[in-house]
């Protein structure tokens, strides 16, 4: 697998990562009969942002600049192991989906923390949130994985015979993904995928978890808490943000379109293709269904690691 | 070698004993005391690192007279493994402690303190040699009482007294289920000795299943496994911080010791073994890190990680005895290499830690969470250095905490599809992720609250950062987390004696099935570079554009409020309610209110106070169980002559009637 | 001489039944008196063997001690003490007296127990000893003042001595001396005591002694 | 030499009854001690030859009880030297009510003191079971006016119960004599004469159910003395009202004395084949007296009243130890050697205390690390020796006797003396702890001594830290290393025990 096709992954990531949240507000519009902003919105603030100059509060440190730094590489650096559906990361390696999920882990460290560095309560509010939610998010998306590397390569690898055969890198898993495989036990991969969709939204701050274009502090999430950030700061912000949706949405439709042919450019571009789809599939949800209330949200979370726990179940005994 | 392991701890005690004779209100006292054990303990990490490096294994024996007992030693690679940890925290805290103590130098008597320390730091190191059950009890028993009294070194306060209580009872009872375990293991060896033992190999689970029971007790008390914990939160508070560092850094982990010394006594592992470890360890994980979660004491939250974290290591152990109970080495050697590398990860940032707390408290003189704030200005290193800490102990990437969970994660997810152990992997997994976020969770609150933001009291506005000698200790270990995550492959690999050792597999084996990990470790430590490196050229992006460009600085947004004060900052208990309240089933967290009144309320308050459910479910209805019917025969001695003959009357006739 | 045993037996469960059935202290020193002398002849009669020296100077060591001494002393004591009789003792004088002749078939079901190894005068012998010691212990327990715990005390030493008089005539003389002796130095110090108590508390109600409990 | 061992403390006691007080008494007892101790260590080099045939001889047991004996005498006596030399014996207040009291006279006290010391010496070489009753009786009268040595209401209530509940266990422990004398008789008149070791040479012609009510009646009778619950209703009394020293002499030679007397009937029994039986009852007693005394150590005020419990306790756990037999039997031996030196070393702690902070409640008394650091390192030093805390010697023995039980599978029993032992460790903690931390609870009436103390190291007068200081240094020998010589008595004396 070492030809260019592995930078297809990382590179199409970094470059078309901003569009997906203008293909998910322009579905929106469209839903809702406005013609709504352009698709390549996000590029253009990030450019503005990027020009700006910024205000730091007096109260803060170095902490509160090194959020949005910090944020932006554990993104980026995750991106190298992600697979494109058939195409294996960049740097593949037994257990990669662990650092994937510990490095998002890290940049929410320090997006919390940064706000926490604010002394404003609203940030501390949204922090305390979104760590909140993760305390559910993360084990449904290790599960779901779980169960997903569990249907995808028999469970007889799993013996300890020969080295090679342990647990596998994602992509592996990814690459295992064959329709024969939808075909024998699509039903757990389809759970799995439904949960890894409602993590998907949670980690995103989407409708139903949180509304991205509310505008008032006390319902906010994520926004709220980078409401101090301003110029390249928060142009990186949006920028990481982009790119973990996408990382979602890759993890999703690698799942979904099991293309795995030879040639590994199809599988790659049909891929992407599915991630668009998603995004549009995405802005539809955020169109028909209405922002839970917070007290709800981690009951929905908790159907979301069930969902994983009976796949995981099923895959096992089923 | 061996001279100098001895020699060392000569070192340490001679300063000890030296400290203790210069006594009270000498200046000297503390700096002999803490000089003779940082340069004991740096000459003891040499043979400890040679045993593990070229493993050569030295023993000592020689009769002792009394009754079981024999005066043997050795340093094995698993000895000379949890001497390093000892030896270097014990180091650093002691160099630490000579400038934190200062203060009472004129009150308190110092000699007597850094004597026991010492005391505390040699009998951890024999309690880790020693291969005979008696001297093992005695140095135990020794270890535990010296630390005993450096708890209760501010004495004077009632609720010092009070842990100390706790800790004393909660560690002798332990210590009575040690009793009762080597006596059974005697039982059936003839000899205390613990080559005897290992010679043994008990393998009928009559014997071995009791003895693993009274081992996981036992030792488990000292360790901090739920519910057997409840003398940590309350002892470390209480102590001064580089003991706590000391106590909660390495001193439970010679519970660890203890334990996993058993378990090569006692073969083969019945696979329950391992899912009650498991068991264990989930409890221990999870609840610990959200009692953690629930507190606003710094260092009450920080005793409650250390319960955490040995929940971790309890998972780990617990995977590798039922990889060797179901034949799955890679199973096994996963589960004892990531619970045993936890065992050091953990003593470095806890230590690191607890001594991060002790600078704060040494500054601004209060451990309460919500009288701090903004610290960072004020004392950059503690803050950087606690910062470096609690990335690492939340099991971060790129710190040495992520390396150890990281194997067993693999562990876990390697056993995922073996339906026989398929259950306990997952529980391990699902555990674990819950354990990591919520540990997230509470260290941004920490990290928020006391050193982030705007100081909420006068004290802490004052706030000063603490010298060198109170800096150095942190740093190094900071570094030493780094360290360890850098060099996790050669690490991994160093471990496969230990390993085999505790697992009962060749080495040779261990060694192929560790190679499995040393690949990925590799690359996590690439990923780390990368993702440094990343952060780097960012910063670097950011200034360059940045330059030339308008950057002012202003008040925080406060979306529109026109006074905001430090008292409108996200307090710890505000941040930590969403979880609280999730979790309010175990937690039972107690809230009281009073609601502001009228149009200009004079005052309003929300109070929050979370108290250890085990300790008010369990042990306080036992012990008042036990105090009700101690109480019932109090009428037996009641004054009257007559009736106290009465008794011999009545005591003749019944053993009269009885006998005859 | 049966007969005579026979008399000396029944004289002396008498003696011990008008202790525990009379309040004035006097007249209880006096009962015991009696039964130091009653005691005193018992070896001579009840021995098996013929007369020796040995026995003869025992028993009237006895007899001096028990019979004289000893109620010298406490007489003298409860002259100290000016308390005439036992007052509302926890036991009264009837159910006492009932309890008496329960302890009387306890000490023969005990003989019944304890078959003697070798033949005995009269089987009578061994129930009094018996008898005797249990009212003594009885005395001791159901009496207020000092000075009848101390003839509860003596009397229960008699009992055990009436057994060994008789039963383990084999005892060296040194012992039953050491043993007198020892008695004697009993009652001496009760006596102090409760003279010291009386100076103490001016009462000799032992039950009011009771400050120190828990 | 054992006429030597009896004669001098007796003659000299008789002696110190006319001599005026002053130093004269205090020397005469000073010499008399060392040199018992002195003959004592003699016995350890060469085997003192039996007297009037074979009725005073000195065998393991005795050596073991006679050695501790003399050794607790010497430190006590050097202790007196400086408690004698600080009591006022003019009539002075007494610190709870307020009662005048004054003290017996010196020289009375000094004559008590070694008569004591003479009749406990002829309890451990008396091998006749009379004689061993005599001596012991004797003991309890030489020994209640050392309880009523402060003229004072509580001690002479003390004293009085003292001598009523002991006379009457003698007593009984008497008709026990003549109950075995009964059973070392014959059809016909020949007859055993009751010494220890014919009994036990033809024991198997002792007649049975004599045997058996006398052992029953011995071990109650001597059992009251030992301090066995139920039986032990005196103890707390005297130990708490008697001058300290009186204290640590009663509670570590008198008990030690009584179970002397009930390990020889039990020798007996055990040669005659009843072992069983009588390894029952040790053990329900044991077992009894460790509940008692947790009941009553757990939330105690009385500080000298919990140690007397903690006496009964260990009475409880020698008992138990024997009653186990095999080698719960030496780990009795060692138990009650170390027992004796700890609780000796703590009552005289428990003295230094009470003369500065003027009283006994645990309630009142805090900081005594601050106030007298080494009575202070004493006081929790004995505690943790007295809980069984290694490196203290206690620990040795009570492992011992856990694995005697756990050796015989009976986990029952073994549970209970873990759980037993682990109330009284608890209560126990609260107490010292309490006492010896803390901030001083300061003068409660008057300065904190006559003297005013200042906190410094040494502030303590000498005699009264250094004979506690040696005892406890002993005990913490003892939990590291057991000497040959002493290992060797102690096989011995648990043979001798166990019959063979």
């Amino acid at each position: 697998m070492t030809d260019l096709s592995v930078l297809l992954g990382p590179i199409s990531a970094l470059v078309l990562a901003p569009l997906i949240p203008g293909i998910i507000n322009r579905t929106k519009a469209v839903v809702a009969g406005r013609t709504g902003q352009s698709l390549l919105q996000l590029y253009a603030d990030l450019l503005r942002l990027f020009r700006k100059g910024a205000v730091y509060s007096r109260t803060t440190s170095w902490v509160f600049k090194a959020g949005p730094v910090a944020g932006l590489s554990c993104m980026a650096v995750s991106l190298a192991m992600l697979p494109l559906g058939g195409v294996p990361g960049a740097m593949a390696f037994t257990g990669d989906l662990i650092v994937m999920v510990y490095l998002m882990g890290l940049s929410r460290f320090f997006t919390a923390a940064a706000a926490m560095d604010t002394g404003s309560a609203f940030e501390g509010m949204g922090a305390s949130r979104e760590v909140q939610f993760s305390v559910l998010a993360e084990p449904a998306l290790l599960v779901g994985l779980a169960a997903v590397a569990l249907a995808a390569g028999p469970a007889g690898l799993f013996d300890a015979g020969p080295v090679v055969n342990g647990f596998r890198s994602l992509s592996e898993i990814y690459h295992q993904l064959t329709l024969s495989v939808w075909a024998n036990d699509g039903a757990i991969l389809l759970l799995a995928a439904a949960a890894l969709f409602i993590v998907a939204l949670t980690e995103n701050c989407r409708i139903p978890v949180d509304d991205p274009n509310t505008h008032l502090e006390l319902t906010m999430i994520h926004e709220v808490m980078v409401l101090d950030h301003s110029g390249p700061d928060f142009g990186m912000i949006l920028y990481a943000a982009a790119l973990k949706l996408w990382f979602f949405l890759a993890l999703l439709s690698g799942l979904l379109i099991p293309v795995r042919s030879e040639n590994l450019w199809i599988n790659g571009i049909s891929t992407i293709i599915g991630i668009f789809f998603l995004a549009v599939g995405v802005g539809l949800v955020e169109s028909v269904m209405a922002r839970l209330r917070l007290l709800r949200i981690p009951q929905l979370l908790a159907g979301a690691l069930s969902l994983s726990a009976l796949a995981l179940v099923l895959v096992l005994w089923g | 070698m061996g001279i100098l392991f001895w020699g060392s701890l000569a070192i340490i005690l001679a300063g000890g004993m030296a400290s203790l004779a210069l006594g009270r209100f000498s200046p000297w006292a503390g700096r002999v005391g803490s000089i003779g054990v940082f340069v004991g303990c740096l000459m003891g990490l040499a043979p400890a690192m040679d045993v593990i490096v070229t493993g050569a294994v030295m023993s000592w024996s020689m009769e002792w007279r009394m009754p079981y007992g024999s005066l043997s030693c050795r340093i094995d690679a698993l000895s000379a493994f949890f001497l390093i940890p000892i030896f270097l925290v014990s180091g650093v805290s002691a160099l630490y402690g000579s400038r934190y103590l200062k203060i009472h130098e004129t009150t308190k008597n110092l000699g007597a303190s850094w004597f026991f320390y010492s005391i505390l730091v040699v009998s951890m190191a024999l309690v880790v040699v020693a291969r005979n059950g008696v001297l093992f009890l005695v140095v135990w028993e020794i270890m535990s009482l010296a630390s005993f009294f450096l708890v209760t070194f501010e004495h004077e306060k009632e609720s010092v007294r009070q842990a100390g209580w706790i800790y004393l009872t909660a560690t002798h009872l332990g210590t009575f289920f040690l009793l009762v375990l080597f006596v059974v293991l005697a039982r059936e060896a003839g000899s205390m000795d613990f080559d005897r033992f290992e010679a043994m190999r008990f393998h009928s689970a009559a014997i071995a299943g009791p003895a693993f029971i009274f081992a996981v007790i036992g030792f488990g008390t000292k360790a901090g496994f739920i519910p057997f914990h409840v003398w940590l939160p309350e002892a470390h508070p209480a102590a001064p911080s580089h003991v706590s560092a000391l106590m909660s850094g390495v001193m439970i982990k010679t519970g660890i010791y203890g334990l996993v010394r058993t378990l090569t006594f006692l073969s083969p592992p019945q696979i329950w073994w391992g899912w009650l470890l498991v068991g264990v360890g989930l409890t221990s994980g999870v609840i610990g890190v959200l009692f953690a979660l629930a507190q606003h004491d710094l260092k009450r939250l920080l005793a409650y990680h250390s319960v955490e974290n040995i929940g971790i290591i309890a998972l780990g152990l617990g995977l590798g005895l039922i990889g060797t109970a179901t034949h799955q080495p890679v199973l096994a050697c996963l589960g004892f290499g990531g619970g045993l590398l936890h065992v050091l990860n953990h003593a470095l940032f806890k230590g690191l830690l607890f001594l991060g707390a002790g600078s704060v408290l040494h500054a601004t003189g209060t451990r309460e969470m919500d009288r701090l704030g903004g610290l960072i200005n004020r004392m950059p290193w503690t803050s950087a250095t606690f910062a470096a800490g609690s990335v690492a102990i939340c099991g971060l990437p790129p710190l040495n905490g992520f390396i150890s969970e990281f194997l067993i994660y693999v562990g876990a997810y390697h056993a995922m599809g073996r339906p026989d152990v398929s259950i306990p992997s997952a529980g391990v997994i699902v555990g674990l992720a819950m354990i990591g976020t919520l540990a997230v969770a509470c260290f941004t609150k920490v990290l928020g609250v006391v050193f982030l933001g705007e100081p909420r009291t006068e004290a802490a506005a004052k706030a000063h950062e603490s010298d060198w000698a109170m800096r150095i200790p942190m740093i190094a270990l900071a570094l030493g987390c780094v360290a360890v995550a850098a060099a996790a492959p050669w690490i991994v690999g160093l471990m496969s004696p230990i390993v085999s050792g505790v697992a009962g597999i060749p080495a040779q084996a261990v060694k192929t099935h560790l190679r499995i990990i040393q690949g990925p470790l590799e690359s996590v430590t690439w990923m780390a570079l990368l993702l440094v490196f990343g952060i780097a050229i960012l910063a670097m992006l950011r200034k360059r554009l940045l330059a030339g460009r308008p950057v002012d600085r202003a008040g925080t947004w406060d979306c529109g409020y026109a006074m905001p004060s430090a008292r409108m900052q996200y307090t710890s208990s505000s941040y930590a309610k969403p979880l609280i309240h999730l979790f309010d089933g175990i937690l039972q967290t107690k809230t009281s209110y009073d609601a502001p009144v009228d149009l200009f309320p004079a005052r309003a308050g929300l109070h929050t106070h979370t108290e250890d459910v085990f300790r008010r479910r369990i042990y306080e209805p036992l012990f008042h169980a036990v105090d009700r019917f101690r109480s019932s025969l109090r009428w037996m001695q009641e004054g009257r002559v007559q009736v106290y003959i009465l008794y011999i009357a009545v005591t003749l006739v019944v053993l009269l009637i009885g006998g005859l | 001489m049966k007969i005579v045993i026979e008399a000396l037996i029944v004289l002396l469960i008498l003696t011990n039944l008008k202790l525990i059935a009379s309040s004035r202290l006097s007249a209880c020193i006096r009962v015991v008196a009696v039964q130091g002398v009653l005691l005193g002849l018992m070896p001579l009669i009840a021995g098996q063997e013929a007369l020796t020296l040995r026995i003869a100077a025992l028993s009237g060591l006895t007899m001096l001690l028990k019979g004289v001494v000893f109620p010298w002393l406490l007489l003298k004591t409860l002259r100290s003490a000016n308390v005439r009789r036992e007052i509302e003792p926890f036991v009264g004088y009837a159910a006492s007296l009932m309890i008496g002749a329960g302890l009387l078939f306890l000490a023969i079901w005990m003989s019944r127990q304890l078959p003697m190894p070798f033949a005995v005068t009269s089987p009578l012998i061994m129930p009094l000893a018996f008898f005797t010691m249990m009212i003594g212990l009885f005395a001791v327990i159901s009496r207020r003042k000092a000075i009848t715990q101390v003839l509860g005390y003596l009397v229960m030493e008699n009992g055990i001595y009436a057994f060994g008089l008789v039963f383990a005539q084999h005892e060296p003389l040194l012992v039953e001396l050491g043993i007198l002796l020892d008695a004697f130095m009993a009652v001496f110090v009760m006596g102090i005591t409760i003279f010291h108590i009386n100076r103490e508390f001016d009462h000799i109600d032992a039950d009011r002694l009771s400050a120190l409990k828990g | 030499m054992i006429f030597l061992l009896i004669g001098v403390p007796v003659l000299a006691g008789i002696i110190a009854f006319f001599i005026r007080p002053g130093w004269m008494p205090r020397f005469l007892l000073l010499a008399v001690a060392v040199t018992h101790a002195g003959l004592t260590a003699g016995v350890w080099m060469v085997e003192p030859a039996p007297v009037l045939d074979g009725w005073l001889l000195l065998d393991a047991p005795g050596q073991l009880f006679l050695s501790i004996t003399s050794l607790l005498f010497l430190m006590v006596s050097i202790y007196a030297v400086g408690y004698l030399a600080r009591e006022d014996w003019g009539s002075r207040q007494d610190f709870k009510e307020g009662l005048l009291f004054t003290n017996a006279r010196e020289s009375v006290f000094v004559c008590c003191l070694l008569l004591f010391l003479g009749t406990m010496t002829l309890v451990t070489v008396s091998q006749h079971f009379g004689l061993l009753w005599v001596a012991v009786e004797a003991t309890t009268l030489v020994s209640a006016p050392l309880i009523y040595f402060h003229r004072h209401v509580r001690s002479l209530e003390a004293t009085w119960k003292y001598i009523m509940i002991c006379s009457v266990g003698i007593a009984l422990a008497l008709l026990g004599n003549f109950f075995l004398a009964v059973a070392a008789t014959f059809k016909g008149q020949e007859h055993i004469p009751l010494l220890v070791k014919n009994l036990m040479d033809n024991a198997p012609a002792l007649h049975a159910p004599w045997l058996k009510s006398a052992f029953i009646f011995m071990l109650v009778g001597y059992g009251t003395k030992m301090g066995l619950a139920p039986l032990h209703t005196w103890l707390p009394d005297a130990h708490s009202e008697s001058p300290s020293l009186v204290s640590a002499l009663l509670s570590g030679a008198l008990l030690n004395c009584a179970f002397l007397a009930v390990l020889r009937i039990y020798q007996v029994c055990a040669a005659a084949g009843m072992d069983s039986y009588g390894r029952s009852l040790l053990v329900g007693f044991g077992l009894f007296s460790m509940l008692i005394a947790a009941a009553f150590i757990v939330r105690q005020i009385d500080f000298k009243r919990m140690l007397a419990y903690s006496s009964v306790e260990h009475m409880g756990i020698l008992s138990l130890g024997v009653g186990l037999g095999a080698g719960g039997v030496y780990g009795a031996m060692l138990h009650a050697v170390n027992h004796s030196l700890t609780k000796a070393m703590l009552f005289l702690a428990a003295g230094n205390i009470i003369a500065v902070y003027k009283s006994k409640s645990t309630r009142e008394i805090s900081g005594v690390f601050s106030v007298l650091p080494m009575t202070g390192v004493l006081w929790v030093g004995g505690f943790l020796a007295i809980t069984g805390s290694p490196p203290f010697g206690l620990f040795v023995s009570e492992l011992l006797i856990l694995k005697a039980a756990l050796d015989q599978g009976r986990w029952g029993v073994a549970m209970a003396y873990l759980a037993l032992l682990s109330v009284i460790f608890i209560g126990m903690a609260a107490i010292f702890c309490r006492m010896a931390q803390g901030r001083s609870s300061g003068p409660p009436a008057t300065g904190l001594t006559p003297r005013g103390l200042k906190t410094t190291l040494f502030n303590e007068p000498l005699l009264s830290v250094l004979p506690p200081l040696a005892l406890g240094a002993l005990t913490l020998v003892l939990g590291l290393y057991i000497p040959e010589g002493l290992h060797r008595v102690l096989e011995l004396a648990a043979a001798a025990v166990e019959g063979f």
